[in-house]
């Protein structure tokens, strides 16, 4: 995938916002536990970054997936990983399969508001006893007159003390796993809708994350995207987004790099600069290598994402990699900041924090694993 | 569920002192290792009660109230610290392990019997300052100057990342009293209320229940009897500190990757995915076996070390090469076990969260890994 | 990089010709250490294959590199190492900077054989004291009237013992070791020329490979590649094309991947295949994503090389990458293969021994290192 | 260079008998080792020399012509004849270690009387048959049958990847004289010239100087007698003998690492590039620390094990865990010397070539490192 020129002014003026707008609030946020998202989207709404590839009649650019990809990847100059999760989660996480599958009325109510950064949105898949295990959920929401009823508890909810709506993952019948699940808008406004708690976690502070508990809620069918029982089938292609996002944060790892040479370069010890050391150039080089092989792999995949392929084990073969990438890159660089690595303010310290993450959330590393080897006709068929 | 101790290393008598180690940890420590880690310290009072409790002492003379021991009690008190997951309460309450040795070794009769006592007694606290903000691991280069002026010494510098750093009372401090290189470097031995000291707090990626603290002289007189040991021959003091510093390192990152290997293996029974407890997955069941053997295997290579130093030998590459074999160790086991509990293993309040944050301490503090194999290169001829 | 239906033919074309007329020879071209070249290149450059990206008007195709790199993959199919390597030679390592460089007659005189396929060649630039290091080498190139006259050593020689020419690397002056050096073609034939001997080898058993002495050989000046004192650049420049080959060989890793998993797919122990062992399909998995990396490394440079871009540095990564993830895939494949992969003849077991050049050959890891240091700007000036 | 054997584990007669076996290599083996990989076999009378020296006997019982000894005897001589880099040479020459066993622990006294004089003498050669063609290392699935007939049992079925399958005289061979799993396996000894029992020979990837072989019985018949133990009992003591071999394995896996960092530090020294000598190189220096890093905590590991195993505990999943943390150190090292002697390590006649073609039959032979890591699961309780 080559840019450009539109890409990179897209890049340009993403991160003139990202210098004006977020990156001088970042401590203070992180500090919080939580950022200002609706007065943060909005400003985002305004500039056109909430929807980038998604269809023009609802606000949205309309542009393709290359030029999602070309923003997500310069919120890596963002100095936390928390923001541009929740950033994700209002672009690539809660919002694909709504833009494609959605009815003209709900993307209406729903996208439009999102789009424009009125509403923040949160993604309702993960449950206490099922967190990779999606096929597993136990939210049900039954039917009744023209409305369902939803009952069940969400966690690990991104912006979820804050969200406006949630895209949720309910069961809606019994039977097959596959083929009872629905993707359904819920207001978090909603009456039994209540935050059983903010999860305290060791990276990631200026995302506030919840745990959510729905008792008896109820919210129009209308509300339901696309079809009934079509809710896993939504919700695995709509993760091919998360995943490259996800992947696409390996530009954080590349400013962390940078920024430790830029340090190791002024740094001096024994006699000479810490990167004059053999063994620092030399990682840093092996680092650099993996972070170009990631960059491409996300490149291939968007590429034939635009051309109209399934990416599902390329996008899973990304996510995998900036997982295991991202804790040696963090571990590697922070090593050779010392000390200076080791205190909390410290950006490489917080990406150490902050990309633990990735191995874990958005599917862990043995889901991925395991999705990979179903495309490679590896898996056996009980697993 | 790992072997039992090396009959051939570890006698009945150290059994017990594990026990008791054990039992201090589980009953003063751990219940409120996540707590005091939020709150950023611990009471002062735990120091006395490490005190009667017969750990502080470990090592040290008898004369000034300590208990002479072999290297196994060491390694045993350290591992077993490490087991408590709270490597910040650990640090700042062992403290005195690196503050003392240099005045043990070095200091006379008359400061000794000043210092070492009260803080065996559990009611001093003992600090190590060495690293400065521009020197790092460097001591060579150290920049903190003491200048004598009659019978004291005027000091002026700064020192960084110091462990029990803002409660300490007594500072043995790194000191520049002669020329450049490390001729001119000697130890001095400074109260916390001298005037002209003060210290501000560090905040950092784990160790939270630790007060880790920058420490900044202006003009402060400290008399000329702190001196410990000699003028200008301290750095040989400070490098034996720092190989007795490694081996406890050593063995309390193997005792904080036991404790991931206790918790993801505890977790790993209880939690179902796909139908079927974690721990009934091939892949589940082969990590933690590969933490089992990386811990047996550094625990063969401390017990080594630890019977080694006992028969006298004095094996500085074996120690450096220890130290970072443990802390890799322990990394692989945070991130293995931060990696099996999953989101649970990614909140606060949970060990094995806080231990991954208190991964990269055991691979800088010390000696960081790479200083460590220039210095194995250099002592294995290389 | 999307490849085209033609692309594709070619592809298919190279593999039937794999099939027919290489992978039945193999097994005895291993146990003699050595394989015809001159009759199975004259096969290839009948087929066309071996000037794939070289001037028509030299008997080449006229391509672009895209459809070199797309012949070099199909190589992946060979059950060796060492056939490919002596095609990567004759296509890519000794003869690009002839077909960019070489006079109008220089090239009728090699070039045009070569691609025929009439002649095979070496390229000649390691030393026995200068391995990795090529501004040190010794051999010297001095002027007499029209002539050179060449004495030195060369070490490492692939197709050593039955090239008719070599595109040797030469000082033809005192001075800067970067502008003291000269490309020249010199016929094997020339007097003076000696294989000093023929080198047994841990793998790549297909392929001679000998050290050359060269004691007053004599050839015109005519016989320069380009500028004198330009070999050094040159040969940079060249290396471009053989790192790139290199790397393409993820073919071959991937090959053996999916003979891997039809092997433990079939094999039964413990009462089920050993394929349903789940460490053996995670793993598999892990390597699949490796090796997707990799592809999409390779496939990003030949883009950027097409484009007209200077891919040093992403082609010196990817050659570093193809050296240490071939251990990790033969490693790791010979490992489930278990006794079966360790007997002498299969497939895994070969790979084991070739793919260990890898990581030597055509620059050194650690040379490889230097160099992606260097153009991060991270290299320290004196090392 | 590396450090000495740790004294709380070897005495002096340890250290005498390492400086035999060690002098033994160095005169008997090194200087044909190249020669009789590429020949593909060494001459048959290294057995006698061997034995002569007092290396085959070694922990075997006196009345057979041994001498027994505690575990670090065995470990210094698989180590020592690991430092030979030729594993090939060494498989071939110590299959008895193998062979033998389940005959010491098991056999009658006759048999043992008929068989195991002549072998420690290095007169007869003992071979181990257990893996078979289609079950690799799943014991409880071979189908090689052995049928009671009068005074005989008729041997029909196949064995794969016998060390020793060539030339040996004896044959400890598992077969299957009752039903299907492990209650029906038996150890039968089978004498080469049996009539119907044939062998061929298999060329392998590295221990080409070792007679590897398939073996085949066509209605072998084999005089009751010759049973190893009683019928059905064979499974314990295939168990058992497999986890000597996996300390055997391990030592001599440790010993191969060593060489190769020997050779890696000479190369290293002696080679220039860029103007210097690689080991002026920190990576290189850095590297060669790993190296030794990892040999020392193998060693420890090791050390550790032996000493259990003489203090009597049977610590089955810690010596699965030794093979494959060794195994894994030799091919670090191997890996690594090859890489440092860049183009001359890969070139036949070298010994870091030919200790890196026998890294795969370390993680593959006598339990492969999968296998290992389920055993050692289900033995810690996971």
């Amino acid at each position: 995938m080559l840019y450009t020129q539109e890409h990179q002014e897209l890049q340009r003026s993403v991160k003139k916002f990202i210098e004006t707008e977020i990156n001088p609030h970042v401590d203070e946020w992180e500090d919080a536990e939580i950022f200002p998202a609706h007065a943060l989207f909005k400003k985002m709404g305004d500039a056109g970054f909430l929807g980038i590839n998604k269809p023009q009649a609802y606000g949205g650019m309309g542009l393709d997936y290359s030029f999602q990809l070309a923003f997500v990847e310069a919120l890596g100059d963002v100095r936390c990983g928390g923001v541009p999760m929740a950033i994700g989660v209002q672009t690539d996480m809660a919002t694909p399969a709504l833009a494609r599958f959605g009815s003209d009325e709900l993307r209406r109510e729903f996208l439009v508001p999102t789009i424009a950064g009125d509403r923040v949105c949160s993604i309702g898949v993960s449950e206490p006893g099922a967190g990779s295990d999606v096929a597993s959920i136990k939210t049900f929401a039954r039917k009744d007159g023209d409305d369902y009823v939803i009952t069940g508890t969400k966690m690990w909810i991104t912006s979820g003390t804050q969200s406006d709506w949630i895209c949720l993952l309910a069961n809606t019948s019994e039977g097959a796993a596959h083929k009872n699940k629905t993707l359904i808008c819920v207001p978090m406004k909603s009456k039994g809708v209540s935050v059983a708690k903010k999860l305290k976690k060791l990276g990631m502070w200026s995302s506030d994350t919840a745990q959510l508990y729905f008792d008896e809620v109820r919210v129009p069918q209308r509300y339901r995207i696309g079809e009934e029982g079509m809710g896993f089938t939504y919700q695995m292609q709509q993760f091919q987004e998360e995943r490259l996002f996800a992947a696409a944060q390996w530009t954080a790892l590349d400013r962390i790099l940078r920024e430790t040479i830029a340090y190791t370069k002024e740094r001096q010890a024994f006699g000479q600069s810490i990167l004059d050391n053999q063994y620092v150039h030399f990682r840093l080089a092996e680092l650099k290598t993996e972070i170009e092989a990631l960059r491409a792999l996300v490149h291939d995949a968007a590429t034939k994402l635009v051309a109209g392929e399934d990416v599902t084990m390329l996008a899973s073969m990304a996510k995998l990699k900036v997982g295991r990438l991202g804790r040696e890159v963090a571990d590697g660089c922070l090593q050779f900041w010392g000390g200076m690595g080791y205190v909390w303010e410290s950006n490489v310290s917080r990406l150490f924090r902050d990309i633990r993450l990735s191995s874990i959330g958005g599917g862990a590393d043995e889901v991925m694993l395991g999705i990979i080897a179903k495309y490679m006709g590896t898996l056996p068929r009980k697993a | 569920m790992l072997t039992q101790p090396n009959p051939r290393h570890y006698s009945a008598d150290h059994t017990a002192f594990r026990a008791t180690v054990r039992r201090f940890v589980e009953r003063e420590i751990l219940p409120h290792a996540a707590e005091w880690d939020e709150a950023g310290g611990f009471p002062r009072g735990l120091y006395e009660k490490a005190a009667a409790t017969g750990l502080l002492g470990v090592g040290f003379p008898e004369e000034y109230g300590g208990t002479p021991a072999d290297h196994f009690y060491r390694l045993i008190l350290a591992e077993e610290m490490g087991r408590s997951g709270s490597g910040g309460t650990a640090a700042s309450l062992m403290s005195h392990t690196i503050g003392l040795p240099p005045l043990v070794a070095g200091g006379s009769a008359e400061l000794n019997a000043r210092v070492i006592p009260g803080v065996l007694a559990g009611e001093k606290i003992s600090a190590l300052a060495v690293t400065e903000p521009g020197a790092g691991s460097d001591v060579a280069q150290l920049a903190t100057t003491a200048k004598r002026d009659g019978d004291a010494y005027v000091v002026n510098g700064s020192k960084m990342f110091i462990t029990s750093g803002l409660r300490a009372d007594w500072y043995a401090v790194a000191v520049r009293t002669g020329g450049p290189g490390a001729a001119g470097v000697s130890l001095l031995a400074i109260e916390r209320d001298t005037p002209g000291f003060t210290r501000s707090e560090l905040k950092k990626m784990g160790w939270w229940a630790s007060d880790t603290a920058e420490l900044h002289f202006d003009d402060c007189r400290v008399p000329a009897t702190n001196l410990i040991g000699a003028e200008g021959q301290a750095f040989p003091l400070i490098m034996r500190n720092f190989n007795g510093e490694r081996l406890t390192l050593a063995a309390s990152a193997c005792g904080a990757a036991q404790a991931c290997l206790e918790d993801a293996v505890a977790w790993a029974r209880e939690r179902k995915t796909f139908g079927q407890p974690l721990i009934a997955h091939q892949v589940i069941r082969h990590k933690l076996v590969d933490m089992v053997e990386r811990i047996e295997a550094t625990r063969a290579l401390i017990d080594d070390l630890a019977s080694r130093l006992d028969a006298g030998e004095q094996p500085v590459a074996q120690t450096a090469m220890a130290k970072n074999h443990a802390a890799r160790t322990m990394q692989f086991c945070a991130d293995a076990a931060v990696q099996i509990l999953g989101g649970s293993g990614y909140m606060r309040g949970v060990r094995v969260e806080r231990i991954y944050r208190e991964v990269k301490v055991m691979m800088i503090g010390g000696g960081a890994e790479e200083i460590l194999k220039d210095l194995a290169a250099r002592q294995l001829g290389f």
